[in-house]
């Protein structure tokens, strides 16, 4: 075996060595730039090996598994041979989100180089950044319900101290705690679902559970099970009824670590949720249309009262934060009518605006989160109606800006418009009533941005000195210019790349079947071809 | 405001009571998780097979360090990078404080 | 409709913990809830790997040191599970703690009523 | 001993003269519990907790003075060392990549620590990994009780007039 059949455990364990090397070299040499180099290579390796995984599993077109100290230890289950050991289980909408989600952290990485220098605690700060990165990677490559758990406490973990990060002023250190109350009571929720499949079942693995669950059939415990892991997922996420703690906590955080709040973290816990429904307890074995009802009239709250909400705010950050639990709504409307009107044609046309928007959304919250960044750096302040002059200052940055303000009010051109699309057209095909809530949501979008757009050429306000340094200005062009290609190239990417991942998340038996062939589901490099 | 907070109150013990009851339900004997001491008729005797082979798989008595260490030996490392996350977000927030001047 | 005893003590805890979670005003008795919450989780973890011996003998610990023949033992995955889930939860705590201590230092009080902002 | 002593957060006489004389005891059975991992009940976590409580008793008894001369003499030292227990755990799993990831090398091919079971040179990459573990738990909860005990005394401190 070569180094490259390994790469899945190395996009997950390259980060966590860069993480524990910098407290040791920072020791030996202080006050360098050492916390800034080896977070950038440590994000940078995982990206490259991110993008590997994926390339392999595209061109073998099914899930890889992957078992940590293999070779020795199988049992046998009715003539079946499976590992009792952790797997790593990789399909392809975990491997697409393993790529943004590396993306998202990388560039939020160089843009803390100019955002957090000269920061006495950085390298605490960017320690905390690469294990975060570790806890997502480990979430969405994992195959193994416990271990969703570990990882999922390492993400949190490092989430409550990164929002608290920036203790001076107090409000960060409340909306820490809030954060840290909450989620550990949806930490709670998920291990009492992980207990008792093992007490159904005594086993962890996620497929080996599957197996049993449609041999069986569900019973009143594992109901309860599913429910708790929902109710657990969705809070995490912040939705709608749940979300005052992420109203809080996102803006809260370092700007770069807000955009990967937004962007990212929120995803992984509706990547659990998916994960969850469709691999584990599976869509013929749940009441597909209670949960949809409740999930689109969580969706349905969400897409009202945060926009309405938001536009009252003057905190530039707040206002982002309330747009995110907006975006959220568009991403559970999706989820919820392909459960109300599982495997039909619009079913899974809204699925796939869903998972079209969660990568939309991650690129140009990010965008947006970034950019606030960057105007606190440069003006000094968050609220709205003390900034002036902002464009004909920083030009490149207000470039940026309208950029990725237009992309999430959803024209044409940008990324923004085709899965916001997607939705609105499935949604509408499924049944007028949710259809007019997304088009609510879009409406009031548009009023809330458009006052951002206005605040940055109104007068009467501090004014910035000039642009911001390169490493702030560089990641937010790239940033724009993806909400760019990805709009013009909207078509091709939905149906070379999120229409396969959709359909190997419903495919349920190939996620099954690949454990118990978990040989011939290894990642071997001779079966992937070379362009 | 009063009012407000005795509503909130309302409202968690009315929730309270609906998950304590969920909670209940799935351990009931009969419809929920294998009575206490049982094996399940459903389970998968992936723990037969920890105390079965564990010696020769890994050469060690203890069973429980054998898995802690071994078959599940990936979450032990996430649980060491849990620790030392918890370590550092606790330094970050009390180290560094502006009225001592320290670190 | 109450759950075998074993079972209903480890629920009791949670349930209890989630509770004071919920209800309580003083930060402190927050995270002690949140602590018995994670106890009443392990407890429940512990619970499901005991098994009846046959001929009504004791389990003993998956511990082959001092081991007689004709011992049956209990699970021990799931003692390796609540290892984990104890630590983690230890590690919840400590940062629990230390943002605790630095709301101490700004506000000067912990009850979540009088922390502007900080309420649920 | 005297009031001065026991307002810097020291403790009488008697308990410190108790806490030296159990230090030893301590700090032994900590090290048994961690080397002992693969053979009797305990194991890195274990041992590595028992350790901490031997900082834990050393601050509770001898008080702020001692605390914070140690601090200063190694402050820069235990998050390192926690560190390097993780990245030793890392280096114990990844000597089995020859197959995968936390592939128990060491035992199947008998190099190291590959005696019969049951004797302490058994278990294969089990004692790395209790060490390794052990030096984690040990610093990093050590690390975490002096930075809370070091940071209210501080407060209470600078709070007096």
């Amino acid at each position: 075996m070569s180094v490259i059949e390994h790469t899945p455990i190395l996009t997950i364990v390259m980060p966590l060595t860069f993480a524990f090397l910098i407290p040791i070299l920072t020791a030996v040499k202080k006050e360098s730039k050492i916390p800034e180099v080896l977070a950038l290579v440590g994000s940078l390796c995982s990206l490259v090996f991110s993008v590997i995984v994926a390339y392999a599993i595209w061109s073998v077109g099914k899930p890889i598994v992957y078992t940590l100290g293999a070779d020795v230890p199988t049992i046998v289950y009715r003539n079946q041979e499976f590992p009792v050991r952790i797997l790593l289980e990789i399909d392809r909408l975990s491997a697409l989100l393993g790529i943004l989600v590396a993306f998202e952290v990388f560039i939020a990485t160089i843009f803390s180089w100019g955002y957090i220098r000269d920061h006495k605690r950085k390298d605490k700060y960017y320690t905390l950044m690469l294990l975060s990165l570790v806890g997502m990677l480990g979430i969405l490559y994992t195959g193994d319900l416990f271990n969703l758990y570990v990882f999922l406490e390492i993400l949190a973990i490092s989430s409550y101290a990164l929002v608290a990060f920036e203790y001076e002023h107090p409000e960060a250190l409340e909306a820490a705690m809030k954060y840290l109350v909450l989620g550990s009571i949806s930490s709670t929720f998920i291990l009492v679902g992980i207990a008792i499949i093992y007490g159904e079942f005594d086993s962890l693995t996620m497929a080996m559970v599957a197996k049993l669950i449609d041999e069986y059939g569900m019973t009143a415990s594992l109901v309860i099970a599913y429910a708790l892991f929902t109710m657990g997922a969705l809070l995490k996420a912040g939705v709608a009824p749940m979300h005052m703690w992420l109203i809080d906590a996102h803006p809260s955080a370092p700007s770069p670590f807000s955009a990967v709040l937004s962007g990212v973290i929120v995803k992984v816990a509706i990547y659990i949720f998916l994960r969850i429904t469709f691999s584990v307890f599976g869509l013929t074995n749940i009441d597909t249309t209670s949960v949809g009802i409740i999930i689109v009239g969580l969706a349905a709250i969400s897409l009202t009262i945060a926009p309405i909400m938001a536009t009252a705010q003057k905190d530039v950050k707040r206002l982002f934060a309330y747009s995110t639990v907006t975006e959220l709504g568009y991403i559970i409307m999706g989820i919820g009518v392909f459960f109300l009107a599982p495997l039909s044609v619009h079913g899974i046309l809204a699925i796939e605006g869903s998972v079209f928007h969660v990568i939309n959304h991650a690129i140009y919250k990010g965008l947006l989160f970034l950019v606030s960044g960057s105007l606190i750096v440069a003006v000094g302040t968050r609220n709205l109606t003390k900034m002036s002059n902002i464009a004909k200052k920083m030009p490149y940055t207000t470039i940026a800006l309208i950029i990725g303000l237009f992309s999430i009010i959803g024209l044409p051109p940008l990324n923004g418009f085709a899965s916001k699309w997607l939705i609105i057209e499935s949604s509408f095909a499924y049944s007028p009533v949710t259809g007019l809530f997304v088009i609510l949501g879009s409406a009031l979008t548009f009023a809330y941005m458009m006052k951002v757009v206005l605040s940055l050429y109104a007068p009467g306000g501090k004014e910035p000195s000039g642009e911001v340094g390169a490493s702030m200005v560089v990641p937010v062009i790239m940033m724009a210019i993806i909400c760019i290609v990805i709009g013009l190239l909207a078509a091709q990417i939905l149906n070379k790349v999120i229409a396969p991942s959709i359909e190997s998340l419903i495919s349920r038996s190939e996620y099954i079947n690949a454990v118990f062939n978990y040989k011939e589901a290894a990642l071997n490099w001779s079966g992937v071809k070379l362009l | 405001m009063k009012e407000d907070r005795r509503s909130l109150k309302i409202f968690g013990i009315v929730f309270m009571t609906i998950l304590t009851l969920i909670m209940f339900l799935a351990f009931m004997p009969g419809i929920g998780v294998r009575p206490f001491g049982e094996i399940s008729y459903r389970s998968v005797p992936t723990d037969d097979y920890y105390i079965e082979h564990g010696i020769e798989d890994v050469g060690a008595y203890n069973i429980v360090t054998t898995v802690v260490f071994d078959y599940r030996g990936y979450d032990t490392l996430g649980e060491a990078t849990v620790l030392f996350t918890a370590l550092t977000g606790a330094a970050a927030l009390l180290l560094g404080g502006r009225r001592h001047g320290e670190e | 409709m109450i759950p075998p005893l074993q079972y209903f003590i480890a629920l009791f805890l949670i349930v209890a913990g989630i509770w004071a979670i919920m209800l309580k005003k003083n930060l402190i008795k927050i995270l002690i809830g949140l602590s018995v919450a994670d106890t009443g989780v392990n407890l429940l973890l512990i619970t499901l790997a005991y098994r009846n011996a046959i001929g009504g003998a004791i389990p003993t610990a998956p511990i082959y040191t001092g081991y007689e023949k004709g011992m049956i033992m209990v699970s021990p995955l799931p003692q390796a599970l609540v290892l984990t889930a104890i630590v983690i939860g230890v590690s919840v705590l400590a940062l629990a703690l230390a943002i605790t201590l630095q709301i101490y230092r700004h506000y000067g009080t912990l009850n979540v009523e009088e922390i502007r902002r900080l309420r649920g | 001993m005297g009031r001065n002593d026991i307002e810097k957060g020291g403790m009488s006489l008697i308990v410190r003269t108790i806490a030296s004389i159990l230090l030893p005891f301590i700090l032994t059975f900590g090290i048994y519990v961690v080397i002992h991992g693969h053979l009797t009940p305990g194991g890195g976590f274990q041992g590595g907790v028992v350790l901490a409580s031997a900082a834990l008793v050393v601050l509770v008894s001898f008080g702020y003075r001692l605390a914070e001369n140690m601090y200063k003499k190694y402050k820069t030292l235990y998050s390192p060392l926690e560190a390097l227990g993780g990245i030793l755990f890392i280096i114990a799993a990844a000597i089995g990549f020859s197959v995968a990831f936390f592939y128990n090398y060491l035992w199947t091919s008998r190099t190291l620590f590959g005696g019969t079971p049951g004797t302490l040179w058994s278990g294969g990459m089990l004692p790395i990994m209790n060490i390794a573990v052990g030096l984690k738990v040990a610093t990093g909860f050590a690390g975490v009780l002096a930075l809370f005990f070091i940071y209210t005394y501080r407060k209470s401190e600078g709070e007096k007039p």
